[in-house]
């Protein structure tokens, strides 16, 4: 193998030599440095081959035929060896990327950018103090020389700032190196380790500053003004080797030299580290330019490997793991999105909507973000978890909560970032890339999906058959130039087939009925939810996979054993929800704020989810029912996840114009679908937790009063709506207030109620929304006033929207009135009869705007514009056909789907249970025999109908313009059809219930987040002398929180 | 003011620091073991009688290599940052040098580069080495750009010295792999008779190469900073 | 009087040329003063490392007609940091000589040599 | 032999609509200074109305809203127990409780108003939209009296609590639980739709209203209904609070007197605005309802 030396030897080689090449070809002299830098890559590379491979052993390499300390000797080891490798393949990468520009401005930069990387490379493999000092000053003043690539007047200004900045710390290193030299009498790393200074009474303040130069050349918060400018000024090429290679190599400095300053500095570290992290990131919310946004995260990001590198020792075995994932994620990363931002070339990131032009490097920058923020499949996801819960295990639960607000603020700039990606905009100047360019980016993106697939093993935390659905979406991607018709049958065909493994095969051999019934709501769902996309035309590209990842992220959860499986789909599922929610029209600050909450929502979970490992040491699911002391707060942290999802009062803003912004099928997926899996957890969080006595009886007592107020404020809202998607939407926000309601009622017929609510909401809901949907395909238009008498123009809809109405508003005989009639049962039996009340008046306030809902479109005079409206689409009426079905059998004969759930309740609820005689059911309360019911309903409506027709048969049908068009200005219908506000005195009597106090409780906060952040980010006054003053205060105050005083 | 008085308490804070610091410091009156090792097996280990010479360019020659870099760099940071082309070339004043200054820079500078030469091939004998000498080389060339700022002088011929100095230097260094025991090792050549002129291996070789080479590079960034020069 | 010796006057010195430079390279607003301010602090630092290796009453460590070569461990200073300081002053000059560059540079494109002139970038 | 026995009581239950219907005319024109028509005069209208044929509709909703209002009438009459004790007079109560019933009641509504709305008269809705304001607020005192007496008898089912009720006058309802009965009787005044509840159709205001658009067969269908749910409703606030009917004999008294109480005051009071009465039934009959709540709980 090559020796390690030669990296040196080649590189100084390369740059010295590129001398001869001053006024030659620029080719030749490029692919000099090229070739070096290729073979630097290739040295690095076989050792790490080599490590992982063969048990290769660290070695260490002598120079001038001495042994250490009297010379200075390299080490090569698996760690040099990682380090080594990203290093140098991230330099060839780069080199690559910057073609162009070492072309244009000649020989000396290529040299510099050559010695940069080499100096790099000798500072991680050095054992010599003094050799490391001299080595850094290489690669920061190569640097300095890379900052003027371009000879911007920012740049210049930012280049000497950091002159200034980066000569104060290199001058305190110095004194401290020549101090511990005085005091040890060696500058060899592992005698001034042996030597421990601590002890010594001078020697601890070297070592002190020794340290403290390392951690300032990390750039820790707040003393870091100088790097956040170069990192703006430079280069969109130069900002990886700053985030992926400078800062890489000087984590692995504070490494090398923690064993001097010994454990008593892991602490500091790791609260430099916490400062760092929740620092910049939240100062980033206020960022415009997107290479500032990257700057303060990737600052952000070297906190949290502090933070991980902190916790070393406690997370034994664990750390390798972690601390690779996330490193090498945030260096990926990193440097993808930087390169993309020098290909977009513009500063402000809403100028970034440019890149609708070229839908690929989307795809890629969502990648990237999403591996910045761990969210599941990428790799830092394993190592955040890991964390999170070594973590709460130890009880640092303060660090806990820091990281995981910090990680909320980093969610907030990225993802309102991705979000303005994707703002539709007109006459976009197009984009032209160079194509070298563009291959370190995809190179880079294939490596994230690589090592995620590698983490995913490597964790050992999820079987195999967790990436079935990737490897499927990624195929659908592949074939995404194919036309939605085969696209669509595709996607159908993976759906049906793995409902057909999973219910047919699995659970229903296992008669686990929970995971039965949420399982046939998720799957079979999911396929009669997809049948209208055949009406789509076209590609409708990166449709298909991201439904296909929802749903595989709901089988997820139905097939989870152990939290971290659940967390893993969650994160998926909600992910892939968002993808597919932001891409309607104007859907992008809806969305936006919907995965804000789902973010929040989701750390609660996971912080509840550290909770319970930090008391049972497992991660089963099961061992949830085992925590005793904490049990109250894990189950309250655990529950604000599921209770986002649901959107339950207070955290239900996000849902109404999300989904009326979705597009149409999409709507119907989420709400009939998606909304059920925070009633799938919230019930699995219930049966193993609230059943034992840990839990305290007054979280569910509060539970239910929230979903008692969010079923009246949910349905009040409705009927006020002129948008028809979002009156549904707004119902749907008040059914998930009754079951919420029923579930936390902890009863067997509170738990039935929800169970068939759950059933029921799924098909009205879903029947609703594609009917509605199937309207506003031919009509154009949401807003309801803008319809009315299409009864005329398209029965069938309007016979599905009937049926849904009935089943809403629960009227017997239809399925609808099982809940109720559960609900007062089980209301009476457990004695919350105030909360029921208002449970039961907003049931009866959605009969408002169910009327509202069939009369203002299918009722009444019809519109001019929509007489010549055809019926909708087939496809959009097959599965509406479809969910009819559904109620009809259930509404006729519920036995078949109560009694089974009945009976598995009784395991775990016995007493109070439903009792079966025939076709009626009862309880200690009162009976229901919906057959009968029925029977006899459908004989006298049939009885009477025939009367009435065989009494007036021979009449004409009366066209619209027999009666008068009273008061109505087709072309303004707002102004005087009554449609239009309808229920103005409801709400001149009760429009105070609906004022939108949440909604500005919520604004305040997120404004108030904001205008801090702006105040404070100002101490950054842009003055080089400013920041070097910064970091002089930093060192005297770590030295005083060190010492305790001077 | 505030300002500075805030600055001045900060300061005041660093001194307290570096005050404790060498508050353990009475002037060593031992050799540590290295350094002890270095003054008593220096010479059959090197053989270079100046010690200092021997712990730069042989026992931490890697620094040695690490610092004329640095100067390499700065020198070709200079040179691309400070580059002129003719456009503003022309516009160019420069102010009239006195005629004591001319004729003695052209009696001294002769001198200089004659001593800096003397200075940097007897680095392993006396005190001096490569980079004095290089430095009283560059000196020299700096008192000729300074009395005669009109006389053009190209690059080339630097660039020149200093790749050559620069490569044989890592070559050597290599050498030290292929034929001794280590990179930079100094016995490829073999020690020689104590206290001669060819002595020490390959010590004032590798003194020669970076004088040449510090002084080349000295001269260029002084170079580059003349040609920026305008007094208009 | 006693531990007034030199190394320790020589050190007082080096560590009061530090503040000296770092208290100009933090309150000039003149560029070019702050990077003299910067070199004072350089020096400061190389004097400081010098007197740390100096011995009482030793002589330099080149081996001559003054130093007996076996006995030489006992009459010479201490070598390493000389050899350091050579670097470290290479070092800064180095950065000393960018800094001037910079300075120029910045002085062409807005002909001021204010630093407060020079906040480009900020927040 | 069930449904004989049904259809009997549904002709007794009709005829005495009727009559009561025709009565109550004479009673408020008299109170208002007036001759007023003969007490038969119902029985002449639906005759009448029947016998008319209608010579146009609007389509298939306007068929199917009468039809609809009146299974919902009907549909009521059905489940409700008439007397108690009687296995004939009980009808088909045994299938459904009383939430069935209050539940029923909504489909009368849901087809008076489609079929307006299928009429396509832009003023048809007012009406429509009126009723349902008002009748969502009619719900609330009358939810939790519902609440109130289940609790109090632990039963949803009516024959059981007018069971509970038997054994004297100081059983019923009224008297062990007057919150609860004071609560709903106020709400069915509003149920009723006299004065000061009956802007809902509002025959002065807007006479092109919902019964408007119908004519003929329908209105006479709607008339039917709007008999039948009188009664009925009578019958279903006797079986809650007033102990029940062990014969016919009691029914027609208490179904009478409790119906007489709502025409009385719709008699002597002026008429509320739709956000006035949902004001007030939202404050005094909910405050009742609550505290008989509470005061079982």
């Amino acid at each position: 193998m090559v020796g390690p030396i030669y990296i040196i030897a080649i590189a100084l080689g390369t740059a010295f030599s590129l001398g001869f090449f001053k006024n030659a070809n620029r080719n030749i002299s490029f692919s000099l440095m090229f070739l070096a830098m290729a073979f630097l890559t290739f040295i690095s590379g076989q050792w790490l081959y080599a490590f992982l491979t063969q048990q290769q052993e660290t070695i260490q390499i002598f120079t001038a035929g001495f042994k250490p300390p009297f010379s200075i000797s390299l080490q090569m080891g698996f760690h040099e060896a990682v380090f080594l490798t990203m290093i140098n393949s991230l330099g060839l990468l780069s080199a690559i990327y910057l073609f162009d520009h070492l072309r244009e401005k000649g020989v000396n930069m290529m040299m510099v950018f050559m010695l940069l990387f080499m100096g790099l490379n000798v500072v991680v493999m050095t054992r010599d103090i003094f050799n490391l000092f001299v080595f850094l000053e290489i690669s920061s003043i190569a640097l300095v020389g890379l900052i003027i690539l371009e000879k911007k007047q920012d740049a210049i200004s930012s280049g000497f700032k950091y002159l200034i900045a980066s000569g104060v710390i290199s001058g305190i290193l110095l004194i401290g190196i020549v101090a511990t030299y005085y005091y040890s009498g060696s500058l060899y790393i592992n005698d001034l380790i042996s030597a421990n200074l601590s002890l010594v009474k001078g020697g601890s303040v070297a070592v002190f500053l020794i340290m403290i130069a390392v951690i300032l050349e990390l750039k820790p918060f707040p003393a870091n003004g100088w790097a956040l400018d170069v990192y703006q000024s430079v280069n969109a090429g130069i900002g990886p080797i700053i985030s992926g290679g400078i800062a890489t190599a000087s984590l692995f400095i504070l490494y090398k030299l923690l064993p001097i300053g010994g454990d008593a500095w892991l602490l500091p570290i790791g609260i430099t580290g916490v400062i760092s992290f929740l620092g910049s990131n939240f100062l980033g919310i206020k960022q415009k330019s997107s290479n500032r946004i990257l700057a303060y995260s990737s600052i952000s990001q070297v906190g949290l490997l502090m933070i991980i590198m902190s916790l070393s020792t406690s997370l034994g075995d664990k750390f390798e793991f972690v601390f690779f994932s996330v490193l090498i994620s945030q260096y990926l990363a990193k440097a993808g999105l930087f390169w993309i931002a020098g290909i977009i070339n513009k500063d402000e990131i809403d100028d970034w909507n440019i890149l609708k032009k070229s839908p690929g490097l989307i795809v890629l920058v969502g990648i990237f973000m999403f591996t910045l923020l761990g969210l599941p499949p990428f790799p830092a996801f394993y190592g955040k978890w890991e964390l999170i819960m070594n973590l709460s295990q130890s009880g640092n639960f303060v660090w806990v909560g820091i990281i995981l607000l910090g990680s909320l603020f980093e969610a907030i700039y990225l993802l309102r970032w991705f979000g303005k990606i994707l703002i539709k905009q007109d006459n976009l100047e197009d984009l032209k890339i160079k194509f070298h360019k563009l291959i370190p980016v995809i190179f880079v993106s294939f490596a994230i999906l690589l090592f995620s697939y590698l983490t995913a093993k490597w964790s050992g935390l999820i079987g195999i058959k967790y990436y079935i659905p990737f490897i499927i979406a990624l195929l659908i991607f592949a074939f995404d130039f194919l036309p939605v018709f085969i696209k669509n049958i595709a996607a159908i065909s993976t759906v049906a087939w793995y409902s057909y493994v999973l219910i047919y095969q699995t659970y229903i051999p296992e008669n686990d009925i929970l995971r039965i019934v949420f399982g046939s709501i998720f799957l079979i769902g999911a396929i009669i939810m997809l049948i209208p996309g055949f009406t789509f035309k076209g590609k409708r590209q990166g449709f298909y996979p991201l439904v296909i990842l929802m749903f595989s992220g709901l089988a997820g959860l139905i097939e989870a054993r152990t939290t971290f499986q659940f967390f893993f789909a969650w994160e998926i599922m909600t992910l892939a929800s968002y993808l597919l929610i932001i891409r309607g029209k104007n859907a992008v600050k809806p969305s936006f704020n919907y995965i804000l909450f789902s973010m929040a929502g989701a750390f609660t979970m996971f912080a509840g989810f550290g909770l319970a490992f930090a008391e049972t040491g497992s991660i089963s699911l099961n061992a949830l029912a085992d925590v005793l002391v904490y049990a109250n707060w894990a189950y309250a942290l655990i529950a604000i996840g599921f209770l986002v999802k649901i959107a339950a009062f207070g955290v239900h803003i996000w849902l109404p114009s999300s989904y009326a912004e979705a597009d149409d099928d999409v709507t119907s997926m989420i709400s009939a679908i998606l909304i059920k899996s925070g009633v799938f957890g919230l019930i699995i969080l219930m049966l193993s937790m609230s059943l034992k006595n840990a839990v305290s009886p007054n979280i569910p007592y509060v539970l239910g009063w929230i979903g008692a107020i969010g079923a009246l404020i949910g349905n009040m809202m409705a009927i006020y709506q002129e948008d028809v998607k979002k009156l549904i939407a707004y119902s749907s926000i008040g059914i998930m207030g009754y079951i919420l309601f029923a579930l936390s009622m902890m009863s067997h017929m509170g738990w039935l109620t929800a169970f068939t609510y759950s059933i029921v909401h799924f098909l009205y809901k879903g029947l609703l929304f594609l009917a509605i949907a199937g309207v506003i395909y031919r009509t154009q238009t949401r807003n309801i006033y803008e319809m009315g008498g299409l009864i005329k123009r398209m029965p069938l809809s309007f016979i599905s929207v009937l049926i849904g109405i009935i089943t809403l508003a629960g009227m017997p005989p239809l399925a609808g009135f099982a809940g109720k009639w559960m609900f007062y049962n089980a209301v009476i039996m457990k004695g919350w009869y105030l909360q029921g009340a208002i449970v039961f008046f907003s049931g009866i306030v959605a009969f408002l705007y169910c009327f509202k809902l069939i009369h203002n479109i299918f009722l009444g005079p019809l519109k001019d514009n929509h007489r010549k409206l055809k019926e909708a689409s087939i496809w959009w009426l097959i599965p509406q056909f479809i969910l009819i079905i559904g109620i009809m059998v259930i509404s006729v004969y519920p036995k078949i789907v109560v009694e089974p759930i009945g009976q598995y309740l009784s395991m775990y609820f016995p007493n109070d249970g439903l009792v079966w005689d025939g076709t009626t059911a009862s309880t200690r309360l009162g009976y229901w025999d919906a057959t009968k019911i029925m029977t006899v309903f459908a004989g006298m409506f049939g009885v009477l109908f025939i009367i009435l027709y065989s009494m007036s048969r021979k009449t004409q049908l009366v066209e619209q313009f027999n009666i008068v068009f009273q008061g109505e200005r087709p072309e303004r219908p707002e102004t005087t059809h009554y449609a239009h506000n309808m229920y103005a005195p409801y709400n001149k009597a009760l429009g105070f219930l609906t004022a939108p106090f949440i909604t500005s409780a919520w604004k305040f906060v997120y404004e108030s987040i904001h205008s801090i952040s702006d105040q404070v980010r100002k101490f950054y006054t842009g003055n080089g002398q400013t920041y070097a003053m910064h970091i002089i205060i930093y060192v005297v105050v770590f030295y005083l929180f060190i010492n305790g005083g001077f | 003011m505030v300002k500075n008085s805030f600055i001045f308490l900060v300061l005041i804070g660093l001194a307290a620091i570096l005050l404790n610091l060498f508050a353990g410091f009475n002037g060593s009156t031992e050799l540590g073991t290295i350094a002890a090792h270095y003054a008593s097996k220096g010479i059959e280990e090197v053989g270079s009688a100046n010690l200092v010479t021997s712990v730069v360019v042989s026992y931490r020659g890697l620094d040695t290599l690490g610092e004329v870099t640095i100067l390499f760099l700065s020198a070709a940071i200079i040179g691309f940052f400070l580059k002129v082309d003719n456009t503003d070339n022309k516009n160019r004043q420069l102010k009239y040098t006195s005629e004591i200054l001319n004729t003695a820079s052209q009696v001294l500078v002769p001198i200089m580069l004659l001593f800096g030469a003397y200075v940097f091939i007897n680095g392993h004998l006396s005190p001096g080495g490569g980079f004095q000498g290089g430095a009283i080389i560059a000196s020299g060339l700096v008192l000729m750009f300074i009395a005669q700022p009109k006389k053009e002088m190209g690059h080339k011929m630097i660039n020149i010295v200093e790749s050559v100095s620069g490569v044989s230097f890592v070559l050597l260094g290599v050498a030290g792999i292929l034929f001794a025991s280590g990179f930079l090792d100094n016995k490829i050549l073999s020690l020689g008779k104590f206290g001669t002129l060819f002595s020490a291996g390959i010590i004032p070789i590798i003194y020669i190469l970076v004088g040449l080479k510090v002084g080349s590079e000295l001269t260029g960034i002084a170079l580059s900073l003349k040609e920026n020069q305008n007094e208009a | 009087m006693e531990n007034i010796t030199l190394q320790n006057i020589s050190l007082a010195i080096g560590i009061l040329v530090i503040l000296i430079g770092l208290w100009g390279l933090l309150t000039q607003k003149n560029l070019i003063k702050i990077v003299i301010g910067f070199a004072l602090f350089d020096t400061g630092i190389h004097i400081v490392m010098v007197s740390i290796g100096y011995i009482k009453n030793r002589t330099a460590p080149i081996i001559d007609s003054a130093v007996d070569m076996n006995n030489a461990s006992n009459l010479v200073v201490d070598p390493i940091p000389q050899a350091l300081v050579l670097t470290a002053i290479v070092i800064g000059l180095g950065i000393t000589a960018l800094m001037l560059s910079y300075v120029l540079k910045m002085y062409q494109k807005k002909k001021s040599l204010d630093i407060t002139n020079y906040k480009d970038l900020k927040w | 032999m069930k449904i004989l026995y049904v259809l009997f009581s549904f002709f007794i239950i009709l005829n005495y609509g009727l009559l009561q219907t025709g009565f109550i005319r004479r009673i408020t024109a008299r109170v208002g200074k007036r001759i007023g028509v003969p007490f038969y005069q119902p029985y002449i209208d639906l005759v009448k109305n029947y016998a008319i044929r209608s010579q146009f509709s609007h389509g298939v909703m306007f068929y199917l809203g009468p039809v609809f209002r009146l299974s919902g009438g009907i549909g009521i009459f059905l489940f409700m127990p008439l007397i108690y004790g009687n296995e004939m007079f009980s009808n088909f109560s045994m299938s459904g409780d009383l939430i069935l019933i209050l539940y029923f009641m909504f489909i009368g509504m849901l087809g008076m108003a489609l079929g307006a709305g299928e009429g396509g008269h832009p003023y048809s809705i007012i009406g429509i939209t009126r009723g349902l304001s008002q009748f969502t607020t009619i719900e609330v005192p009358m939810t939790l009296a519902v609440i109130s007496i289940a609790a109090q008898y632990q039963t949803l089912s009516i024959s059981e609590i007018v069971a509970a009720q038997q054994g004297g006058f100081m059983n019923w309802t009224i008297m062990t639980n007057p919150l609860a009965t004071a609560a709903a009787m106020l709400a069915f005044l509003g149920m009723i739709g006299y004065a000061p509840f009956n802007v809902v159709n509002a025959p002065q205001e807007n006479p092109l209203g919902p019964p408007t658009e119908f004519h003929g067969t329908f209105l006479g269908m709607l008339q039917t209904n709007r008999v039948i749910l009188h009664v009925i409703e009578s019958i279903l606030f006797m079986n809650l609070f007033f102990g029940g009917a062990t014969n016919w004999l009691a029914l027609i008294v208490k179904a009478f007197i409790i119906y007489f109480y709502a025409v009385f005051i719709g008699t002597v009071f002026p008429r509320f605005r739709i956000d006035q009465s949902i004001k007030w039934f939202l404050f005094i009959p909910t405050i009742l309802g609550i505290l008989a709540v509470i005061f079982i709980s």
